[in-house]
């Protein structure tokens, strides 16, 4: 194995497309914090940048445990990129732990910084390491490179008077400094964050750069790495450009819907991981017109964005699969009251409690599917965090638009992690101005227009004064009916109505060829992984294409005729087979699953895989 | 409140449907109460709005001509809070029943109360399960046997007034559905509340609990079974009101008048800074002593519908009403050319 | 129009093989009533029976009105029947707003009995008649007779000194007399009904058996019926018989179950139309060692069973939709925990609240799929109200021997109707003891027999002290794990056990022949009209199967064989084609759907058109 | 409770499982004082059911070597109802949060409460939401700045005391993570309850809401901020024990015990036939007053298992145990031959 070598090596800088490093220490490390400042840096930079944090399960696990360990892998490129890649070119290992549990996904041949100062018998004993593996020859197959982080650290900033604990706490942002240098990254992003950030307290600040700066000369003087490597600027559309996570922009989607429409929002909901952030994003937002209200329970969050809705808000509530769970008698009573309704599923790994910190794609079935009596509602699926800002708003569109709860389905991936996202201008959106009927001579609660849609009339509104409810309605006029053929009427022009919506919504596109052996089919926050799949496949020479699905529920209308063209299809999600269900159903082609539930998202290889065993039959 | 200019009559308060309980179902009292209370305010039909739950009583909204929403079993109260967060200028009721607002629906109940939100809330109580064929509920003595029960419930009833209490409300009042006075004065003392009012309306189910009150209605016993409330005033009760209630330590105990000094009776407080006093009152049960009527507690706190709008307006002083293209460029932003 | 005729006509009698007659009227009318006593005394006679109850929605509509009209349909026959029929021969209605609701069900030609002491005009405005349709030729098309019932039963037992009121009461057993005449039905059985109902009351007992014999004479003696009917015994298999709705099939099921297994049941449920009478009946069995609790809601009484479960003994809950949907999330704990739990749903129309006092099958894919996380559970249908007993012991069979939720699926108006069920011999089924574990050397929570299911260690059992819960198990031990891999082993292990359970149930078997040209599929309560419509069809000469199947999840390993080997395959489902989605799904194979969400069982002809439709291709 | 008899160590109770609780959490102290009155009074760890729902406190099952179900959000104890219910020889413990207990539990929470079965119920107050990541909580003050709520929380806050007393709990206490003595007596006093004991327990999280109670922990200023219940005793606190509460009308109020008479004192009955002291009681609240920590109330009624076993029973007596072929045939009955 490879320590720190003393005999002085040549240094050499190589080119590279793209690359993939991961921090991962101890959850009280800010491995979180080192790895979203370098993904500011890439990214300011001009790379194309996707990353996927990974937390423990636990608040704060016991230091140094394996359940404690907290993770950041970064993809950044040249090129246009779509997942934060399968395996890491090279891993920032803080202590045993993070080395246990994150060396699997380290490539071969691949580089790894350890902290060699927290390779000690108690931290390798937590870990389960029977032996130190810096000293047996379990890490032949990497470049290892141990270095006395925490060491390094404190002697760095040992003239600022700091106590031994502050001091050692700026070792993530000298292993920072270390990886800027392996990858040839400017400091000063970082440092201006550092200023920023320890604004009134500059001892502190002081520290942090100094930390940085030694973990960068570390790398420059101390001659043990051959080479460092460069990445240069992707060529991205031009503008100006933000990171942001998919919960982020769920919460910015939502509020310029409302702003588009003309109508407040009132968000309704109760924490839950991994869905809280958007309460937490939107709770800031009062100054747009959004009120939000920390419900006691899911049930009470659905039914006061319900109570919100009929008075002329767009009621919003979110959750994750458990607290959809709960949500379901109400929004059945949505769809029997036809009101706009936006339940956002930000989905996590289950069954039940399941695993909450990790994605899956799970509750499709639940929001198709799951509640009582023939209950359709709309559902469209976010395929990376950026486009949540736009999910979100074709939500709130349809919604008012069709009168109807929409089911917007994220995912604990989508949610939480960020990419650039290339900053709209507000002009460029047009506006969907919602009306309220107002005129009492022509008013019928359930009368419907052309699309099928009852209008929305609302308390306040003089002479316009109704009843709605959860029993079968009459009619046009809204009345309860135990009517045998009314409800048979009712459950028609309900089914008809979802179904209008394929009219609003583009026709499915197809991306690659129309026609070929194999169409990968994904959904959701598996986007990226997808595409990236089949732009390799393509290079290959093999004869695949991509359909990404937005809208699940309804499906566009041409869904059909593009899955007829193509030899094999492989519908590739996170869970075992429910979009697979749905379209072999209906459309009775002998579509192939690539199914995963391991709280993780795909990777490029699996799917690649999956596109070789169909080809080869 | 918001009231209208024309001068309302109950009957303008009557929707054009059906009404549909069973004959001699106390809710007809009720309702007609209600609809004589509304138009003597003369609120605003197009700025009320019923909210209820699922159940004989919950039907309720169908026969009111104003808005209205009969939604989901126990979930009135936060259907209602939604309604009332969205536009604040409504005036908000809820009726809901002794299964549905305090069996499924105890939660979203004692959270509406907690806040403190401006909600009218109508409990009917029939001790009973009406629209499910009679099961005993929440409220039913213990022993009490039904289709559930054919050896007798075993769960001790739940006092809601005690539990409305026992959460926090600021208004709490009692009445009976057919003692039209004092229902009139708890839902016009109701109506006129900031905050949650929390009224439990005795009421009767014919079908299924008949004469579960007769002690509170019966015409020639009622007055020695109930005490009306009045602020400020001693407990006195009774055919001649020659008995009253005295406080014993924390036991209230009745006294005959005759013997008994003025000042030694319990005087009513509704406004006491402590629940504890109501809290006492609604402990008062019969046989043992009179049951309280009228406003058990209103005191005055500060309504969540005015705070929300209160860091809405914050915050818009605060921040200027929201420009999107500000949003969307928070935090660091880079250029690409 | 027909009249009271003066004129004697001439008597006879006919034999027919079965015969369909309703009760309408108030619900204040005792129509009930009447309907059961008809049941019982065809079915005492020996016919085979099949009954169809309609209450109103409200409690005690008022008096007259279309909402309070109350129904009881009966068809009885010579002949195995399996549905109430379709429409009925005999119509009995005692007043304008149940003339109003039923007639358009009264065969062509048919007989219509009314009431004509109602036909009053303040009873026509309740029943929005604009004019009397005794006085019109509205009715032209039946055999009409205006029979002044009240008048009648008035004057019958007028000296026995009751009020008016009373003696008005009795008119539903004076109009059930009528019919017994005009089926030739003996009066014993209503007679000592009479007497043992009114034991002590003589004089309403005495006036009761005085309506009766009053309508039967009138009958006889008016002449103005021309004939009258007679069907004979039915040719039934032998031994004892009893009239069972399948609530209390369930119950007893249940009941039965917990004998054969030695475990007691726990049942906690909350009332909801239509299951509530599931509650009602197992209140009356403590003596079986049955608890029954009344929960607070739903959810609660999910988890009470699974806390009693957990505990060692058959946890069991019941609802209908609304109640189901809020169970879901601790369905999924149930699974996750891996316990034994039987969930019924008493289907009602749907979605919402919809239409409480009506059936319907739309909660399939609520059960099936309505969950979040992958998360399945096995789902058993009754076909019929008897065979809710043998669904409810195989349930807890499979529940306590797969240590898995099981759903029951049952539906308004299986729950609630009657249906002869020749009585078993406790000794006939076969025990399935349960056997928890109780060596602590060997006991590990999550270890698996050959089948993939876990031990059931019961608390109070020493050295076997464990932890469950919600969140993902590890293999083996039980204990929390957020491992990728292990997540991924464990959602496999979960779904194969469930497909184990085809190991355990019986092929499926097809009634008729193994091939041919349509293939009828029906689950739960349509069972009879489809089984009836198979009958009709083969009769005509038809190539006509039908498959109904029993397990909805697992299916049987065979069906898909059993699909090929069809020209056309159509699922008849209460519902707009769930089972359908399933089946298409899951072998690929165009099933067509017959649909119907009306509230009401299949009619017969329903299922014939839609056999003769695609026959035509 | 059933005893076994091997004497039991606190380490008896420990389960092999790592606590994972954040370093510095009240959670620690309080697991660490169950055991170890558990293992004081003898329990049979195979007799034993710890039932929890979802949140840090939630966790607490896990490390305890006793039977434990880690359950779903809010409904530990609607579980632990059907344990008790299925087997009323266990011994069964329920751990709750203020979350899980008082916001999405508290239906769950109130129907235990209000049924008296025999659950012991640890509520674990911190006055937040742990596991999420710290939004305010029901029982969080009016004002509260979290993640949900950056310009401060507008829901007055729930007194779990009140709550349980105004649902009719025959048992309720309060006791603080790190006040071990007063701890272990509340403990022990709730393991003896026949019926549902409910225990209030300030606990601190110290990751997001640290300090919430340090009026009540810190060692110079907390004598002077609790008042230890004593049954009989009068209500006497302070550092030098020098104050006393006294009432003045319904109002309690703290004197200077130099100038008041000993007889003035508020007596504390914990065994009161009204919950009203209990509930005046609950509701003094720091700073204006000291908080009452032990046991506020705890009375005697008749249990819901012993009341379910008993129907049990006379359902047996009356018709002896059930015979299927007797079941099977009520009712009328026909042969075909
Ligand atoms: C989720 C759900 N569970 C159960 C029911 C059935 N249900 C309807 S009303 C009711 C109880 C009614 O009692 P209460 O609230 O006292 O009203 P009342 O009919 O006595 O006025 C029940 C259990 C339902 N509609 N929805
Ligand atoms: C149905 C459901 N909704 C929401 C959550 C998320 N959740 C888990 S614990 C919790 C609150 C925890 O607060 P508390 O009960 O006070 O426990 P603490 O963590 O503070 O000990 C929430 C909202 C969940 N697990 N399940
Ligand atoms: S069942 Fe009872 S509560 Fe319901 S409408 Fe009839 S009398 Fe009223
Ligand atoms: S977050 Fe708070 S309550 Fe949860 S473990 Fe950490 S310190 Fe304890
Ligand atoms: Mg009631
Ligand atoms: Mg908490």
């Amino acid at each position: 194995m490879t320590t720190i070598a003393t005999n002085p090596i040549e240094k050499r800088t190589e080119n590279r497309s793209s690359a993939t490093i991961r921090f991962a220490g101890d959850s009280g490390d800010g491995m979180q914090l080192a790895g979203s400042q370098f993904t500011n840096t890439s990214a300011l930079f001009g790379n194309d940048v996707s990353t996927l944090p990974e937390f423990p399960a636990e608040i704060r696990a016991p230091a140094g445990t394996l359940a404690g360990v907290s993770g950041f892998q970064i993809n950044f490129s040249s090129e246009d990129i779509f997942t934060p890649g399968d395996r890491v070119d090279a891993l920032i290992a803080m202590n045993p732990a993070a080395l246990k549990t994150n060396l699997r996904d380290l490539v071969e041949g691949g580089i790894l910084i350890v902290n060699s100062d927290e390779f000690n018998i108690a931290n390798l004993a937590k870990a389960k390491y029977p032996t130190n593996p810096l000293e047996t020859d379990e890490l032949s197959r990497y470049q290892v490179y141990a270095v006395p982080i925490a060491t390094h650290t404190v002697e760095a900033v040992k003239d600022l008077g700091l106590s031994a604990k502050e001091a050692e706490r700026c070792k993530n942002i000298y292993s920072l400094g270390l990886v800027y240098w392996l990858y040839d990254r400017p400091l000063e992003a970082t440092i201006n964050w550092i200023k920023s950030k320890f604004a009134k307290n500059d001892q502190i600040a002081q520290a942090n750069i100094r930390a940085l700066q030694a973990g960068f000369h570390f790398g420059e003087t101390a001659e043990i790495f051959p080479v460092r490597f460069r990445i240069e600027r992707a060529k991205l559309p031009t503008g100006k450009y933000r990171n942001i996570t998919g919960n982020q922009a769920t919460a910015m989607g939502l509020i310029t819907a409302s702003r588009l429409c003309g109508k407040p929002i009132v968000y309704a909901s109760y924490p839950i991981t991994p869905a809280s952030d958007i309460l937490h994003q939107l709770s800031h937002y009062k100054h747009f017109d959004v009120k939000t209200i920390q419900a006691e329970d899911e049930i009470a969050a659905v039914c006061m964005a319900i109570g919100a809705s009929f008075t002329g808000a767009i009621g919003v509530t979110a959750s994750a699969g458990p607290g959809i769970a709960l949500k379901q008698e109400a929004v059945g009573l949505g769809v029997m009251t036809e009101l706009p309704l936006i339940i956002i599923d930000v989905q996590r790994a289950g069954p039940s409690t399941g695993m909450p910190t990790k994605p899956e794609q799970t509750d499709l079935w639940q929001a198709m599917l799951g509640r009582n009596g023939e209950c359709p509602v709309a559902v469209v699926a976010a395929a990376s965090p950026s486009d949540c800002f736009q999910t979100a708003i074709d939500a709130v569109r349809i919604a008012v638009q069709y009168m109807t709860p929409v089911f917007v389905l994220s995912d604990g991936f989508t949610g939480n992690s960020a990419e650039p996202w290339r900053i709209p201008k507000a002009a460029d959106f047009a506006p969907f101005p919602v009306i309220h009927p107002a005129d009492p001579t022509v008013f019928q609660p359930y009368a419907r227009d052309e699309r099928g849609v009852r209008p929305w009339a609302i308390p306040g509104t003089p002479g316009l004064e109704h009843r709605i409810g959860g029993i079968e309605k009459a009619d046009i006029t809204g009345n309860i009916s135990y009517d045998p053929e009314n409800h048979q009427h009712m459950v028609n022009l309900r089914a008809a109505k979802i179904d209008n919506i394929a009219r609003e919504i583009p026709p499915q596109d197809v991306y690659g060829d129309a026609s070929g052996d194999v169409l990968l089919v994904s959904w959701g926050g598996t986007f990226g992984a997808v595409r990236t799949a089949c732009d390799t496949a393509r290079k290959r020479g093999q004869r695949v294409s991509h359909m990404h699905m937005r809208w699940l529920n309804p499906f566009p209308s041409n869904v059909g005729d593009v899955l007829k063209r193509f030899k094999h299809v492989v519908i590739c999600e996170l869970n075992m087979g429910q979009l697979q269900l749905l379209i072999r159903g209906r459309f009775l082609i002998n579509a192939h699953g690539l199914h995963k539930v391991q709280g993780r998202p795909f990777m490029v290889s699996e799917v690649l895989a999956k596109v070789d065993e169909v080809s080869r039959g | 409140m918001t009231t209208a200019s024309a001068p309302l009559t109950p009957k303008d308060l009557k929707s054009d449907q059906e009404v549909r309980w069973c004959p001699g179902c106390g809710d007809y009292s009720i309702l007609a109460q209600t609809q004589k209370v509304l138009a003597d305010i003369g609120i605003d039909r197009a700025n009320t709005v019923f909210v209820s739950g699922i159940g004989c009583s919950s039907r309720f909204p169908y026969y009111m001509n104003t808005y209205g929403f009969h939604s989901i079993h126990g979930r009135a109260p936060a259907i209602a809070t939604g309604v009332k967060c969205a536009n604040p200028q409504l005036d908000v009721w809820v009726v809901t029943g002794d299964g549905d607002g305090l069996s499924i629906g105890a939660g979203q109940l004692l959270h509406a109360i907690r806040r403190n939100i401006s909600l009218k809330i109508l409990l009917f109580n029939n001790r009973i399960y009406g629209l499910t064929k009679g099961q005993y509920s929440p409220t039913s003595e213990q022993g009490k046997r039904t289709a559930s029960t054919p050896l007798g419930s075993i769960d001790p009833p739940v006092n809601p007034l005690s539990f409305a209490l026992g959460v926090g409300a600021t208004f709490v009042g009692r009445a009976i559905d057919v003692d039209i006075k004092s229902l009139q004065l708890v839902l016009k003392r109701a109506a006129a509340h900031r905050g949650t009012a929390f009224v439990e309306i005795y009421q009767d189910c014919n079908v299924y609990n008949h004469k579960a009150f007769e002690f509170a209605t019966d015409r020639n016993t009622k007055e020695d079974h109930i005490v009306y409330l009045e602020h400020g005033k001693p407990l006195i009760f009774g055919k001649d009101r020659k008995k009253g209630v005295r406080l014993n330590g924390f036991t209230p105990e009745v006294v005959d008048l005759a013997g008994t000094p003025a000042d030694d009776l319990l005087i009513h407080d509704e406004s006491a800074h402590s629940p504890a006093l109501a809290f006492l009152l609604a402990q008062m049960k019969f046989p043992s002593m009179p049951e309280p009527m009228g406003v058990l507690r209103c005191v005055e706190s500060t309504t969540y519908e005015h705070m929300l709008e209160d860091q809405m307006a914050t915050a818009r002083r605060q921040s200027g009403a929201g420009d999107l293209d500000k949003l969307f460029s928070q935090g660091d932003t880079w250029e690409v050319e």
